[in-house]
């Protein structure tokens, strides 16, 4: 049963996880193309220090990944699901329910999760190759919160779409808005370096926010 | 309608196909060279090179290729690296009979930078005056804005958004009595707190005269410059500098740079030959012996030597190395037989130029026939016919692979039917 | 029968109208005290100056709200449209295609305008308030090229939901997108002053564009 | 089922805390945002002439005014000439700079000679984000300073990589690491502070501190690097020191140590002088450090008051001077503030740079804020249901959140909704 749920996901979700591993690898591809003209033109040093002088941000482009591949996983994931009610039938499987919708969290989470952390991890590649470790680092810190901010974009989506009451999802839809321009928040180079530890658990409690929205689904009411 | 709006598509895909394509070729294409300055030694009276290549290792050579250590370079040019001479002591007294005064360095050397961006810009057509005589040493903003408007100076306090009338009245009058005609077309200045004084503004009227506006213990004092100037005035680049030895830099419609003399704004055409405003750069560098004048742009570097009396001591010209090889641009060629672009060296406006390539003719022809040819072999696979929507060959011929693509993203005209396919 | 069209296309955006009136409103409050606060703690010489000689434009994040309003519109009314093909439900109506496609984008349109045209008048207004014309025209000239990115979202959004190829939706929205970055590409308020009726043209051309897919979906075109 | 129902309600909580986040963070902004005033920091300055601190600063509606400690007012040329030391460009312009100030000749040079001004802001603490610093030549033949071909991080030692092979460059690593143990450093390199710009008159390397907290200074002398210990002891931790290079070469920086104290590092022997700076904190209070030909000025403050020091020569307190500013809201503004708002998420590090994530709870006028609230919620409750009751949770939210609570009640995102038939402790629901 739950290999079926995930099956399921998993047909929806692909397309989304192809485009938007597509979109940011050809984004970075430019990214690293750009700086691979630049330090073939003169050399590494006055680069490394005009980047630690005046914290220039080469990567800045992929700010919104993180909330694009949030919302993005949010409507692939439950839009085709929410008009016509089909997600009611699954509720109504002989599988407890809640267990059910947290299969589907789960799915859509770790495909965002996944995503996200394969930008992450190619950015750093592309960085290390042409920066010294600090500047790894650092670039890894900054980029952190930006693609954490997924996460509470994909929670607030998915409860905005599933809920049934208008105003009630114009205030999700708030809350996810509100939350992930916490994680954008411009605080330069590792501006999060102390407290990321704190902004991730809080990214991850939040992906329990759609839970309620399924009930309230399945009542239909409320 | 339908035709119409294939039409309108292909039309989008272009426009925005000719801007990026040919932007990113190139972005991938372009070759890099070695930074590359030349500079005029008083001392040998020879032209010096300074080199910095792709390793951020220095190089300085004589014109006639012998090498120099940074410290010979340094002290060949001694007015430029007049500090650290001093320091080690080894300023010589006279340089070509002229007593050097270390101390006085900073008045008779001047560095003028000229770039054809800054020619034409959006700007906010409002003038802050500044106060040019207040008796503090330190220039600063005044709590006013001028706006020159169809008949009258005005003046807008900034505190509150209101015209002050008096102030404006006065102006008005200043610019009526020195025979400005209203409105003004351009006005220049360099408008910033750090420079050592304050010559005001160039302003141009409606009839292409050329005034000069500076306020004093806020009084406004208003000259006339030019008048009848046959070849229009383009641009003038005004140059406080504490040496006061020129106003700064006019630019012509015709191409020619003046210099504007202080204190009688007489003008003396720089004695450059093949300088194009519109797309090179000009380094004018002035020592207290000679005038430096450097034009960058087109893949050459030249450099004229002039006396304080403008007679030409020197000249040199030296060929880069093309930033864009030969093979990238028949390639360019072949792809793309024009391109639009949004930028352009001469203005700060944004724009849609469509500029046609010239070069390599043959290239241009075969990429046109290989985009006509793709075509057909597109059109044959998806069962059409040749016949169908003729304007088609005519977008191919002209606008060749921006075309088919533009072509093969609008489609056929929808609802007809392919031809039967024979059977082969 | 166009009125009974029109209350469609009403009934069906009508929601995401007031939820970005609302958006608007609150950007233009914002907008209002963040320009009051600016003057507060910045002399108003240093103000001016930032202004008229850096050209900055501190209005430049509520620019973005056509965009806003083009693609929100734009998805909302031909999502629903795409899905069971109720496009070809609406094609069937007793009415030609020639007045019917134009009557819906231009519905959805002039939703658009509407929208993003009373946001910009309201900031308009509120720099009018404390600036001269001039500095106002600067604001109007870099909101104008954002208003026609605003349109371009909007038939991109019809257009990539509208085709029948998933080519032709990549493609097609790469082009969408490379124009809109070639008309909010503008450092400077006043960059488009030259040409943007050239730009204008060329969103033309894309509203224009809008009855190629519809054509197809109805017809049943290549693939 | 537990599963199921710990699933919902969990589910409950996040979102009503969310909101409650949400609300902490955005409101009071919008309320500062609407509410606050501003007026920009006046500049302070000693006369020597007349022995009094001088200040420039704005009204609220943009006038600017100049007066002294005693709140005479001048103009701006009397202001100038009050601080002749500081303006000598313009006192010397205007020929009216006087012979002598205290009995001490004043020419040009010496005045110029005499000028420094460097300042301190509480963001400087942190530590650099991206930490990575060039070794530059402090002895090189020309005065312009070049980048070298590498650049050094800390990790234990310090780490060099080289900008044109883009590896490790072990022989220049081992150099000074070499240099730094016959210096008698014990490692690992705890902190290192420089300044890594070239755009300096001159270089004064590195100040690093070991890991039984000394301090070492280390430079690039031609081509060689140089390690000294400068013997420093018994200040206190070093927490921040920043170089301050500049051409009179009296000190070489400032050091802030744990205790909170402002010292100056200066250049012979590597002598520490400490500043009496009184209610100085260095982690909310900025600094500017004022340097003439007869004395030091030290100004330090915060968004509250503001505080002036005159030193003399030989660093003992001469003159000084205290003032409240005018604060960022007024006080009805800030009252209904504290009142309005229980407490106030800030994502922003308050005086470091980069974010944070912490409660600001306000003071006890909160209470008032939150029983209205309480009330207004009744009042709402009696006219849409009939009633006054309300649930355990619903006040606890109240008591808790005050007006984000009540928010959060009047559009129902609140949690444990699913208990149908079930009546609640009030007896109604």
């Amino acid at each position: 049963m739950i290999r079926a749920f995930i099956f399921k996901e998993w047909l929806k979700l692909r397309w989304a996880f192809l485009g938007l591993s597509l979109l940011g690898f050809s984004f970075l591809l430019f990214t690293g193309h750009g700086l691979y003209r630049e330090f073939a033109a003169g050399p590494a040093v006055p680069i490394w220090q005009n980047l630690v002088e005046r914290q220039v941000m080469f990567f800045s482009g992929l700010k919104y990944f993180g909330v694009l591949a949030g919302l993005v996983t949010a409507l692939v994931q439950w839009l085709p699901d929410t008009p016509n009610r089909g997600l009611r039938l699954q509720l109504h499987l002989p599988f407890p329910q809640m267990q059910g919708v947290g299969i589907l969290v789960l799915c859509g989470a770790l495909t965002v999760i996944v995503v996200c952390g394969l930008m992450i991890a190619a950015l750093l590649l592309i960085t290390q190759y042409f920066f010294p470790w600090p500047v790894v680092r650092s670039v890894g810190l900054t980029v952190f919160p930006w693609m954490l901010a997924g996460l509470p974009v994909y929670a607030m989506a998915g409860a905005a779409l599933l809920d049934i009451s208008l105003l009630r999802r114009v205030i999700y839809g708030i809350i996810g808005w509100q939350m992930a321009s916490l994680y954008l928040a411009g605080c330069g180079y590792a501006g999060f370096e102390g407290v990321l530890g704190l902004y991730g658990l809080m990214a991850l409690l939040m992906l329990f926010a759609p839970f309620i929205s399924a009930e309230r689904f399945k009542r239909g009411t409320l | 309608m339908t035709f119409f709006s294939r039409y309108a598509a292909v039309f989008f895909a272009l426009v925005v196909l000719a801007t990026f394509l040919p932007r990113f070729f190139w972005q991938a294409a372009e070759g890099q060279r070695n930074r590359l300055a030349i500079f005029y030694s008083s001392v040998s009276e020879g032209f010096l090179i300074h080199e910095l290549d792709a390793y951020g290792q220095n190089f300085y050579r004589t014109e006639e290729g012998r090498e120099l250590d940074q410290k010979d370079f340094v002290s060949l040019l001694p007015f430029r690296y007049a500090r650290d001479l001093v320091r080690w002591g080894e300023m010589p007294e006279t340089i070509q009979g002229v007593a050097v005064e270390p101390e006085k360095l900073p008045l008779s050397v001047q560095n003028v930078f000229f770039r054809p961006r800054s020619l034409d810009g959006p700007e906010i057509p409002l003038c802050f005056v500044m106060e040019a005589a207040s008796g503090f040493v330190d220039l600063e903003m005044p709590g006013e804005v001028m706006r020159i408007s169809g008949r009258q100076a005005e003046f807008i306090r900034t505190s509150d958004n209101r015209v002050l009338k008096e102030k404006s009245l006065l102006f008005t009058a200043a610019f009526e009595r020195a025979g400005f005609h209203f409105p003004a077309q351009k006005a220049w200045a360099r408008t910033s707190t750090r420079k050592p004084f304050d010559w005001g503004w160039f302003i141009l009227d409606a009839e292409g005269s050329l005034f000069h506006l500076i306020q004093a213990k806020g009084q406004p004092q208003v000259r006339p410059v030019l008048k009848d100037f046959a070849p229009g005035i383009r641009y003038v680049q005004v140059e406080e500098h504490p040496g006061r030895h020129a106003y700064g830099l006019l630019v012509d419609w015709k191409g020619g740079v003046h210099r504007m003399n202080y204190p009688d704004y007489s003008l003396t055409p720089l004695p450059l030959k093949e300088f194009n405003p519109s797309e090179m750069r000009l380094t004018w560098r002035r020592d207290p012996l000679v005038h430096h004048y450097t034009v960058e742009g087109g893949d050459a570097l030249s450099v004229t030597v002039t006396d304080h009396r403008d007679a030409v001591i020197r000249e040199i010209r030296m060929d880069l190395p093309p930033l864009r090889s030969e093979s990238a641009r028949k390639a360019e060629a072949f792809f793309f037989p024009f391109r639009i672009m949004q930028g352009v060296p001469d203005s700060g406006y944004l724009t849609l130029r469509l500029s046609w390539n010239h070069d390599f003719l043959l290239a241009r022809a075969l990429g046109i026939l290989a985009a006509l040819g793709s075509f057909v072999l597109w059109r044959h696979w998806q069962g059409r016919s040749l016949k169908e929507s003729p304007a088609d060959w005519l977008v191919l011929g002209v606008c060749g692979f921006f075309g088919l693509f533009a072509l093969l993203w609008a489609g056929h005209v929808p609802g007809q039917k392919p031809v039967e396919r024979r059977a082969v | 029968m166009l009125r009974a069209l029109f209350y469609k296309e009403w009934i069906k955006l009508r929601w995401p109208i007031g939820i970005l009136a609302l958006l608007g409103l609150a950007s233009l409050v914002q907008a209002g005290l963040g320009l009051r606060y600016l003057a507060a703690i910045r002399e108003s010489t240093e103000l001016w100056e930032g202004l008229i000689l850096k050209q900055q434009m501190p209005y430049g994040g509520q620019l973005v709200f056509p965009a806003v309003c083009g693609l929100v519109l734009g998805v909302s009314q031909w999502f629903p449209e795409t899905r069971q093909r109720s496009l070809r439900l609406l094609l069937h109506l007793p009415l030609s295609e020639k007045i019917l496609i134009p009557v819906v984008v231009g519905t959805g349109l002039l939703f658009v305008c509407l929208l993003a045209g009373l946001h910009g008048l309201g900031l308009v207004f509120i720099y009018a308030l404390r600036f001269p014309h001039e500095i106002v025209t600067g604001l109007v000239w870099a909101w104008l090229p954002h208003m026609l990115a605003g349109m371009t979202l909007y038939c991109g959004a019809a257009m990539v939901l509208m085709e029948t190829a998933w080519w032709r939706r990549v493609m097609g929205a790469c082009l969408v997108y490379g124009f809109f970055k070639m008309l909010t590409s503008g450092g400077q308020p006043a960059a488009y002053a030259q040409s943007l009726w050239m730009y204008g043209l060329v969103t033309l051309s894309l509203v224009i564009m809008l009855f190629l897919p519809v054509m197809r979906a109805k017809r049943g075109g290549d693939q | 089922m537990i599963i199921e129902s710990f699933f919902k309600k969990i589910s409950g909580w996040v979102l009503c805390l969310s909101a409650v986040l949400v609300m902490a963070v955005v409101l009071p902004r919008m309320f500062d945002l609407a509410f606050r005033q501003g007026a920009p920091t006046p500049f302070i300055l000693y006369s020597p002439v007349k022995d009094l601190f001088f200040l420039s600063g704005s009204t609220p509606d943009g006038q600017r005014v100049y007066r002294d400690e005693t709140g005479r007012q001048y103009d701006r040329m009397e202001f100038m000439m009050a601080t002749p030391l500081f303006w000598y460009r313009n006192v010397f312009a205007w020929n009216s700079m006087p012979e002598t100030i205290q009995g001490v000749l004043i020419t040009r040079e010496a005045v110029e000679e005499g000028y420094q001004v460097f300042r301190y802001r509480p963001q400087d603490l942190k530590e650099p984000p991206v930490p990575l610093w060039p070794l530059l030549e402090s002895a090189s033949e020309f005065s312009d300073l070049r980048l070298p071909e590498t650049m050094f991080w800390k990790d234990g030692g310090l780490v060099f990589e080289n900008g044109l092979t883009r590896k490790k460059d072990l022989e220049m690593t081992e150099k000074v690491n070499n240099a730094l143990s016959e210096a008698g450093f014990s490692f690992p390199v705890k902190a290192l502070w420089g300044n890594s710009t070239t755009r300096k008159p001159h270089d004064d390397g590195y100040f690093i501190r070991d890991a039984e907290g000394s301090l070492f200074h280390l430079r690039q002398v031609r081509g060689e690097p140089v390690c000294m210990d400068t013997g420093i002891r018994g200040i206190g931790e070093i927490r921040h020191l920043a170089v301050t290079e500049d051409r009179r070469r009296e000190f070489y920086g400032y050091l802030v140590t744990d205790d909170g104290r402002f010292h100056l590092l200066m250049q012979e022997n590597y002598r520490v002088e400490s500043l009496d700076l009184k209610d100085f904190d260095p982690e909310t209070m900025g600094l500017i450090f004022m340097a003439d030909l007869l004395g030091r000025t030290v100004v330090y403050g915060d968004e509250e008051k503001i505080y002036a020091l005159r030193l003399g020569l030989d660093y003992h307190p001469v003159h000084s001077y205290e003032e409240e500013r005018i604060q960022g809201l007024s006080s009805g503004a800030s009252r209904v503030r504290s009142m309005l708002f229980p407490f106030v998420v800030q994502t922003r590090a308050e005086y470091g740079r980069g974010a944070d994530l912490r409660l600001d709870f306000s003071d006890h006028t909160s209470f008032a804020g939150i029983l209205f609230f309480l009330v207004l919620f009744m009042v709402i409750r009696k006219w849409w249901k009939g009633t006054f009751f309300f649930r355990l949770h619903e006040a606890a939210l109240l008591f808790l959140f005050g007006i984000y609570g009540f928010f959060v009640l009047l559009v129902q995102i609140y949690p444990c909704f699913e208990k149908k038939g079930q009546k609640s402790l009030f007896g109604l629901r």
